[in-house]
């Protein structure tokens, strides 16, 4: 997009949107696509509500906050109309802000006191997040162990001087698997945006039905189709649950053998079976 | 290694002991240990070494000026003594961070913005609940950021807010003290003025 | 202590980098490290530092000269560099290995929640990265409990992968082993529990 085009762009929308636009900050000449670039260099809209008030050379403690509002909101305004994705914390200080706009546009009532003053808990706000941020710009000032120096271990000689049988503490390799199933068992760290398959419990039903329809005993896990993820654990078990209602099958183990006998310490699982319908 | 007394007039309680020897205790000690080392684990070297045969007690004074000692012997190396908030520790100087980084690109600890600033909120504002860090930062605290601060053990909880839902105090440790090279709170960089701090960060964020 | 360049002669093409210096970046890397060091790798530490402002490579003798140089000064300390199947390191003279194994006997005793997942990914999914665990864990992996691991010698490198970056892989060992009490890996406690199961399910869900 050329320079003039965003000109343009710009010149139209305050044509529309009077309000918002009339009050459009220069640096809104910034091609579209960079405002999520933007957006991503800020920690959320206090910081972006403090860049603003920066880039205007504004004191503070003076602050009226109606300008900066402004500017906010034709931000948003803005980044909602090119479809940038905006993080709920922007919308929600968008809906402060604009309450806050249309509070200060009303005649002061004659008690307000500074106290009441809309505006105070906003700059409050403003003001504590600036020193966090430089509370965080300290600490990162700061030499870092395992960043700016490294500590320094060295080994101990393996060779021991007198010749000592070393006291050699054991570990039960139990513990291991304590460990890994605590790991396996977390939710997945990362968010995964996984566009849930619908697994219908129709099908669930059917294909349960049919696996134990002989009559045969089969472990939960081998009911399961792999594909299916989760949501095919959560509703072959909601089918399972189902079926059970029905008395078209029945409970051989329910899984919960370990927590009872500490002796038998075999992987136990939910193990179903059909009943013969025909009967 | 050989026996040399040579300042007996210095520390005359401990004249039976061997200067360099105790250079080396010190050494061996700070050097082999995976964490700071306290005075009193430094003393219980020598208690092991000495007290025992010479039946006298090595003073604090006496480790410190061995420790001074120590440092002096480390200014033309690539290491450096310091004392954090758990004790004594022998570290690789900041100069050579970017050797080491190099060489282990995957090694070094990154301390992302959003870290950085619940870190800050916690450590200038503690105790802090969950609640009290959205409410400073304005956004949905991370749970991940969380998570690796309880890890490196740079947070902990200590005791919870008696309201409603009892949430949970958050509070910096001597962990986090020592990994930042500081021996108290107190010793955390002082946040300036207002009109200093939107000055500062008019900067920053301009880079 | 002091920079003393008495051969110059010996080395010509590198006349122009400082000893002192060298020998300090000697040092930042063997003390940085959490595993012996290979020349290989203490020639990179050089790389940067000289080959491009004096278009000359440090060569291997020249290391190892430095190297000697290193062991010499380590000479009236309680360390002492040595040389082992993998690389360089420096250690605690056995001398001295007393005073440290009395003052933390009970250091094998305790593992840490971290120190067992990190060492459970380790055993269980071997050879693994450090970005592996990462990933498997959630949080990054602390390099003190990494080293902590070495130092038991229950986990070794062997090898890299052939990535970007060429992460070192790593492998449980025979101490390991020893340790849990295991003839081999295959008497891993198993893992075929619900967990597992939803784990690999949800791999593929990711993939």
């Amino acid at each position: 997009m050329t320079e003039s085009e965003v000109e343009q762009h710009t010149v139209n929308l305050a044509r529309v949107n009077d309000e918002w636009f009339s009050e459009l900050p220069d640096d809104l000449y910034i091609p579209p696509e960079a405002f999520a670039i933007m957006l991503e260099r800020f920690e959320g809209p206090l910081d972006f509500l403090l860049y603003l008030v920066k880039k205007n050379g504004l004191d503070l403690v003076k602050l009226d906050i109606a300008p900066i509002a402004s500017q906010y909101l034709a931000y948003i305004k803005l980044m909602h109309q090119l479809d940038i994705e905006l993080a709920g914390d922007y919308l929600v200080m968008a809906a402060l802000l604009a309450d806050l706009k249309s509070r200060l546009l009303l005649p002061a009532p004659k008690s307000l006191t500074v106290e009441d003053d809309p505006r105070q808990s906003l700059l409050a706000r403003l003001e504590e997040y600036a020193r966090i941020k430089q509370g965080a710009a300290l600490l990162n000032d700061q030499l870092v162990e395992g960043r700016d120096v490294f500590a320094v271990t060295v080994g101990v000689s393996n060779i021991l001087p007198d010749n000592a049988e070393p006291e050699i503490t054991r570990f039960n390799a139990d513990i291991l698997q304590l460990a890994m199933r605590a790991i396996l068992s977390r939710p997945p760290v990362v968010e995964h945006r996984i566009i849930a398959e619908e697994v219908p419990l129709e099908e669930r039903i059917i294909a349960v039905r049919q696996a134990l329809q002989s009559g045969k005993s089969i472990r939960f896990d081998h009911l399961l189709v792999r594909a299916q993820g989760r949501m095919g654990i959560v509703v072959t078990f909601m089918a399972i649950l189902e079926l059970l209602r029905q008395q078209e099958i029945e409970i051989v183990d329910d899984g919960l053998k370990e927590n009872q006998n500490k002796e038998d310490q075999s992987p136990s699982l939910l193990t179903v079976r059909g009943l013969n319908l025909a009967a | 290694m050989q026996p040399n007394v040579q300042h007996p007039e210095e520390y005359p309680t401990s004249n039976l002991i061997d200067k360099a020897h105790a250079l080396r205790i010190l050494e061996a000690v700070l050097y082999a240990s995976e964490t700071p080392v306290p005075t009193l684990v430094l003393s219980q070297a020598f208690e092991d070494e000495y007290d025992t045969q010479h039946d006298h007690k090595i003073t604090n004074a006496q480790i410190e000026s061995w420790l001074n000692q120590l440092s002096a012997k480390l200014a033309d190396s690539a290491l450096e003594l310091i004392k954090t908030a758990t004790g004594y520790r022998i570290q690789v100087r900041p100069k050579y961070a970017r050797i080491v980084t190099r060489l282990w690109p995957e090694r070094p600890v990154r301390l992302s913005q959003a870290l950085l600033e619940t870190l800050s909120v916690i450590a200038y504002r503690q105790p802090v609940t969950r609640a009290d860090i959205e409410q400073l930062r304005g956004v949905t605290v991370n749970s991940q950021i969380l998570r690796t601060l309880f890890e490196r053990q740079w947070i902990a909880e200590d005791g919870f807010r008696p309201v409603a839902g009892r949430p949970a105090l958050l509070v910096t440790t001597k962990y986090f003290l020592d990994a930042f090279g500081l021996q108290s709170l107190e010793q955390l960089p002082e946040l300036t003025e207002m009109n200093q701090i939107i000055h500062d960060l008019n900067d920053k964020n301009i880079e």
